[in-house]
């Protein structure tokens, strides 16, 4: 039985159709990216797959548990975990204090009235951990507000490996970080734990590649690809949903 | 449990008093009726009233009647404010303080100027937007796109400085517009008498609401401010004077606060603390009917009048109570409020 | 070391009340906000009175010092009364315009060793509060009683009350209800209006549907009165023969000018009107309208204030200056004399004003603006607030 | 590996921060105390409204709750310690403290409630109406609460049995004195707290705090409870020193007083609150006195001086600017 199952999933905004029918499942390990040109309805896709809207049909399953019916929240307590396509950070707090929270969370304490995070042992040991592996150690005091861009899409991963997640979402996580650090990025993803699953929306076709394992292409709002990234480029219906879609632009402005 | 005071033995006889007059509720002129309140507006009819219409039927008319007049007397001193909040962002909790302006002059000019009725409305009207136009370039220009809780210590301190200044200047005495002969009396709807100057309340409503509807959805004016307002720096760059706009606009919603203020200071009288006493009135009229939306306003407007009107006929001493506990059902149904524009 | 600070504090204390050659007198009351008008009054009478008696008593100057509580706020008020008497060594407390600011105060007028002149607060029970207070203004249930005869005299048998709907409004119509139904009237509802309703017509309306002959309404004074005033006309009660009867916080004077002709006709009693034909009123209003400024200002606060002074001045007369707030009390127990409002006396038990209550009707004055006539007398009233309590 | 954690990840734990607030607060009591050893009355009003400016900045500087009927549970603490007081003997002041405390949690809850159920300026509005609909309620029950007379016949026994509450307000400033700093040094630690800094994480996005899997509803629900039961406490004090309670303690004006003090000082830090707070009622204090007719124009002034060249508010802009000047010389 697979990790994470999601069947027929579907959703209409007034009668159009903008997911159509979508399965997909992942196991223990995989690295698939989600790819498809714009308008596609990945958003959408990823928005029914956290809970932020509902579906009109379908389902979605996270280690046998039906999670369709479940809050947001709730599934993230459960290890589906998100990032964020622009960075979510909390401005003016601190890099340490974002990991710190995450790990709170996911360790159930992060209602408590009392002590501080950093006097906390293994909170501190574990936090500089992960700041280490991402190499944000020399950021962990200053402001989010204060520190770079690239820098800020980094934290958004340590926050994600921070809640230790079966399943993580990666919303195009190098969007907006300028060509010469998206080898940072590459390189912290190569540090996700290996028996995590990872679905990947990106753009970057470069980052994909050296990523996926596998790639599913979404084109209005239904999946017209599922295979290898070496697959990806020839298939027909593929190039016919990107061209087209450029054909279609260019007409149209 | 009472305290040996005189004054818990005072709160007691209150107490029983009021058991007693509930007790008493039903008159003994119609025995054996049920004291429910819901019962009112069947019960004693001791004159006959108009021949044609049902007695209830009439009590109803006319409780729609006063919930149409308040309800758009309310609108138009509230939908400069809805202007203000919802089309350029701010909470402008000084609305009243130039609604109160706008009274303060027309009573200058009618009764120390011995001018008319109309003549006050134009000057004031025209009087505060232009008192507005520094106030916004120096002041509001400063807390566009501030924090909510910077604009509202912001406007709270311009408030406190005109009721200062109206104190000081006018006096704490009511100050009253006279009507001209022609709106002064009553008319008689048949069924009841109504004051004219309500009618024409009425009527400044509509004038407003179309007049800002048509400003807004059907002018070049109203495309820029809409565009102004949807994305600044775009608007900026295809050659929109957004600084000029906003002024505008706030000299609009000025302009429309102090009209509302010389039109409604019959229900609302000027005074220095005009300015305080009825701004929550206002910011409730807006926020439900959703910040920069003109027919959300009135429709507000309206409900906020019949509920208002209908808890003080039903039950005047929970009338409160009412009022805002619908504010909290409606916002709640309605949390970016019954047409709200923006979020 | 607390010893050390308590002794050097009641030095302090002591050294300031010793200087008895200049006497100071607190006055707390509404000088900014809403009902800066009142406290503004409470001044004029007091300046009045100085400005006729003379700011000196004996040998002993008069000072008086000012403190402001815009609003009802028990708390502020309780703390102003007692930096009053410990910092500024006021022997005398005055003034107070609400009835929790005065309440809060009288706890500690037996341990401050002050006496405390009411010149406003209208709820009976203040005086019970401390055997210190005295009070020169009136009880709503003084001003609203004799209203209740003149309604029946006037051939009403069925009355619907609207009051506001606070301590003041519920005296109010507790006093109309006591006194109509005394004199065989019948009460036939009781309409209780939050303060803050604006728009009346639904509760014309409510009097329309009553059936009732006439209305008794209480409204504080200021500006919800002029819309109850032009509702009552605007809805035909007035064309439709519903008299209206009322105590005079309803056609205060500072608010006649903006109800004008809508207010021409109506019956209030009360304890005082600015027009009162007397020696002692034209003096008091001469020296008061200088005081206040603009004339059109000046209204009953002020006359409570004007006759605080003198009690207060006679305190000071029967102490010597010295600080004895029991004596100072005792001194002025039954005390009697002619004010600006007429023939008063201080009720010996009760420490409250006996006075005459007036019938005054709105009409147009000989300069051709509107005043409170008087037209009728109701002889040394009592408070019978208090007699209702017990 | 607590070698590797020294090297890697410096700590920077500032328990002084805290130490430094009680010391600044014991400081200004006792200079209170002797430079107005005659106003001990209003220091202790400013204490408890303190108190009540404390406990907006939980809502409103830590968790981005606007809200202008935050009166509602100072208002509740203040009646609930003067009824148990005045109708059930109950007149311990410890005890009334409590009972305070607890009348304002609960206010705190069902206000809560309500309020967060929307966001921006409908929230306003919701906060509005919550505390009329208090207001009305206790001019309601006025066999309870003596309506517009104001709640008088609060009688309280000795603090401790030794203190009595004398004329010149000495037991009641202390006590106030040493209420504020417990619960100074309480929400020191609450602030600074996981729980703490997750209501920083909501005040700055809700979205991504939910993204974490924490509730937002609740954390926020939660610190409404704990700032009633400060401003309940700081309402019991009120009620404790003045002997009387009146429905201004419940009112929008007293809300929207205490939010504009906060704002004054500065949000989310605690320290702005105080500032703040003594700032206004000091100045109020002074202006009024010397012009009791016009001083509401000078502190209108105040205000928009302080937008235009303050913006942060008294304490945040004072600290931003100490900030930047350290900062400048690292």
């Amino acid at each position: 039985m697979s990790l994470f199952e999601v069947k027929n999933l579907r959703k209409n905004f007034g009668g159009l159709a903008v997911t159509d029918n979508v399965s997909l499942s992942l196991a223990p390990g995989d690295r698939l990216a989600l790819i498809g040109p714009n308008g596609a309805g990945k958003t959408t896709f990823v928005n029914l797959v956290t809970g932020h809207i509902k579906p009109d049909g379908g389902s979605i399953a996270l280690a046998g548990e039906d999670v369709t019916g479940l809050k947001a929240r709730q599934r993230v307590s459960r290890g589906l975990v998100r990032s964020f396509q622009v960075t979510r950070l909390f401005a003016d707090m601190t890099p340490q204090e974002h990991v710190a929270l995450a790990i709170l969370q996911r360790d159930g304490k992060s209602t408590r009235m009392f002590g501080r995070h950093d006097a906390m042992r293994e909170v501190v040991e574990e936090v500089g951990e992960i700041l280490n592996l991402l190499g944000l150690t020399e950021l962990a005091h200053l402001k989010v507000r204060e520190i770079a861009y690239g820098q800020q899409r980094l934290l958004e991963i340590a926050l994600a490996m921070a809640l230790r997640p079966k399943v993580l979402l990666l919303d195009e996580p190098a969007a907006g970080v300028p060509q010469s650090e998206t080898a940072r990025i590459e390189r912290a993803l190569d540090m996700l734990p290996p028996e995590l699953a990872v679905l990947m929306i990106e753009h970057d076709m470069d980052l994909v590649f050296r990523f996926a394992k596998r790639v599913m292409v979404l084109a209005a709002g239904a999946v017209i690809f599922d295979g290898s990234p070496q697959d990806v480029t020839q298939d027909v219906r593929v190039r016919e949903a990107y061209l087209g879609s450029y054909a279609n632009a260019g007409s149209a402005a | 449990m009472s305290p040996k005071g005189d004054r818990g033995g005072d709160a007691t006889v209150r107490r029983m008093d009021r058991t007693q007059h509930l007790r008493q509720k039903p008159p003994s002129a119609l025995p054996g009726i049920s004291p429910s309140r819901g019962e009112i507006g069947s019960r004693h009819r001791i004159k006959p009233h108009h021949k044609d219409v049902h007695p209830r039927m009439q009590t109803v008319l006319s409780i729609a009647i006063d919930a149409l007049a308040y309800g758009m007397v309310l609108f138009v001193i509230s939908i400069g404010l809805s202007v203000t909040m919802g089309l350029m962002r701010v909470v402008n909790l000084a609305h009243g303080a130039f609604a109160m302006i706008g009274g303060y002059l027309a009573s200058y000019v009618t009764r120390d100027l011995g001018l008319g009725y109309a003549p006050a409305i134009l000057i004031a009207v025209i009087a505060t937007a232009i008192i507005a136009v520094p106030i916004e370039r120096l002041l509001y220009r400063r807390i566009y796109g501030a924090p909510e809780l910077t604009q509202v210590l912001m406007t709270i301190g311009i408030t406190f400085c005109v009721i200062g200044l109206a104190n000081y200047a006018f006096g704490p005495t009511l100050k009253t517009i006279p009507l001209p002969e022609t709106l002064s009396g009553s008319i008689d709807l048949g069924f009841r008498a109504i004051a004219t100057h309500r009618i024409f309340a009425i009527v400044c409503g509509v004038v407003v609401a179309f007049g800002l509807w048509f400003l807004i959805e059907r002018t070049a004016f109203g495309i820029r401010l809409r565009a102004a307002v949807d994305n600044a720096p775009m608007a900026a760059a295809l050659g929109v004077r957004t600084q000029l706009v906003y002024a505008v606009s706030f000299a609009v919603a000025v302009g429309l606060a102090a009209f509302g203020g010389v039109v409604g200071a019959e229900l609302l009288p000027v005074e220095p603390y005009y300015a305080l006493r009825y701004m929550v009135t206002f910011l409730v009229a807006v926020s439900i009917g959703g910040a920069g939306s003109i027919p959300g306003a009135l429709i507000a407007c309206l409900l906020l009048g019949a509920i208002d009107t209908t808890g003080r006929y039903l039950a005047p001493e929970y009338g409160e109570f009412f009022f805002y506990l619908a504010v909290i059902v409606i916002v709640t149904l309605f949390p970016r409020g019954l047409a709200g524009r923006f979020k | 070391m607390k010893r050390f600070l308590g002794a050097a504090i009641a030095a302090l204390a002591m050294s300031v009340s010793a200087e008895a050659a200049t006497i100071k007198v607190g006055v707390v009351g509404p000088f900014s906000g809403p009902f800066a008008l009142q406290g503004k009054n409470f001044k004029a009478g007091i300046d009045a009175y100085m400005a006729v008696n003379g700011a000196k008593v004996g040998d002993n100057d008069v000072e008086i010092i000012y403190r402001d509580v815009p609003q009802a706020d028990p708390a502020q008020s309780k703390a102003l009364a007692q930096e009053l008497i410990v910092k500024e060594g006021v022997q005398y407390l005055a003034g107070f315009y609400f009835t929790p600011d005065a309440m809060a105060a009288t706890p500690i007028l037996q341990q401050g060793n002050v006496p405390m002149v009411v010149m406003n607060a209208a709820t009976s029970a203040i005086v019970t509060k401390s055997p210190y207070v005295v009070r020169t203004s009136f009880t709503t249930w003084q001003t609203s009683t004799p209203i209740a005869q003149v309604a029946k005299d006037a051939g009403v048998d069925k009355v619907i009350t609207v009051v506001s709907d606070y301590g003041p409004g519920v005296d109010a119509e507790n006093a109309f209800k006591a006194g109509f139904e005394k004199a065989g009237g019948k009460v036939v509802e009781a309409i209780r209006m939050p303060l803050s309703t604006n728009d009346f017509s639904p509760i014309m309306q409510r009097i329309k549907d009553s059936g009732a002959g006439a209305v008794f309404a209480f409204l504080p004074s200021g500006p919800t009165t002029l819309g109850f005033v032009k509702a009552y006309n605007q809805n035909g009660l007035k064309t439709a023969g519903i008299k209206i009867f009322a105590p005079g916080d309803l056609t205060q004077e500072s608010d006649l000018p903006a109800l004008g002709e809508a207010a021409a006709g109506m019956q209030t009693t009360f304890h005082y009107a600015v027009s009162h034909d007397s020696p002692e009123n034209k003096a008091f209003v001469e020296a008061a309208t200088k005081a206040i400024g603009n004339p059109a200002e000046l209204s009953f606060p002020a006359v409570g204030a004007y006759d605080g002074m003198h009690v207060i001045y006679k305190m000071i007369e029967a102490t010597g200056g010295e600080q004895d707030a029991k004596k100072a009390v005792d001194a002025v127990k039954g005390l009697s004399w002619v004010s600006p409002r007429g023939p008063v006396s201080i009720d010996a038990e009760s420490r409250h004003i006996t006075q005459n209550i007036y019938l005054r009707e709105v009409t147009k004055g000989p300069d051709g603006k509107y005043i409170n006539k008087e037209i009728k007398t109701f002889e040394r009233q009592g408070d019978p607030g208090l007699a209702a309590a017990k | 590996m607590a070698v590797l954690m020294d090297s890697t990840l410096p700590t920077r734990r500032r328990p002084l921060g805290t130490l430094i607030g009680i010391a600044v607060i014991i400081a200004a009591g006792i200079i209170g105390y002797f430079l107005f050893p005659n106003n001990l009355a209003l220091l202790t009003r400013i204490v408890a409204t303190m108190l009540l400016v404390l406990s907006i900045d939980l809502v409103t500087g830590y968790c981005g709750v606007a809200t202008l009927g935050h009166a509602a549970l100072f208002g509740a603490g203040a009646y609930g310690a003067g009824i148990v007081s005045a109708h059930f003997g109950i007149t311990e002041p410890l005890t009334m403290t409590l009972i305070g405390a607890a009348a304002g949690a609960v206010a705190g809850l069902v206000s809560g409630l309500v309020i967060l159920r929307a966001h921006g300026l409908p929230q306003l509005v919701l906060s509005i109406a919550v505390v009329h609909l208090f207001h009305e309620v206790a001019n309601k029950a006025s066999g309870w609460t003596g309506g517009s007379d104001g709640l008088s016949g609060i009688t309280t026994d000795a603090l401790l049995g030794l203190f009595e509450f004398d004329l010149w307000g000495r037991t009641a400033y202390f006590y106030g004195i040493a209420l504020l700093l417990i619960v100074f040094v309480l929400l020191r630690i609450l602030v600074q707290s996981p729980f703490g800094m997750l209501a920083r994480g909501v005040r700055e996005d809700p979205i991504r705090v939910a993204a974490m899997g924490a509730s937002v509803h609740s954390v926020m629900l939660r610190m409404y409870v704990i700032s009633g039961a400060v401003a309940g406490i700081g309402g019991a004090l009120n009620a404790i020193s003045t002997q009387v309670v009146g429905l201004d303690s419940l009112s929008f004006t007293m809300s929207a007083e205490a939010l504009v003090m906060l704002v004054l000082g500065g949000t989310g830090s605690l320290y702005g609150a105080m500032v703040g707070t003594v700032s206004f009622m000091w100045f109020e204090d002074v202006v009024s006195a010397a012009n009791p007719f016009h001083w509401l124009t000078i502190v209108g002034a105040l205000l928009i001086v302080v937008v235009l060249f303050a913006p942060k508010g008294l304490y945040g802009s004072a600290a931003a600017f100490l900030s930047r000047r350290r900062g400048g010389g690292k």
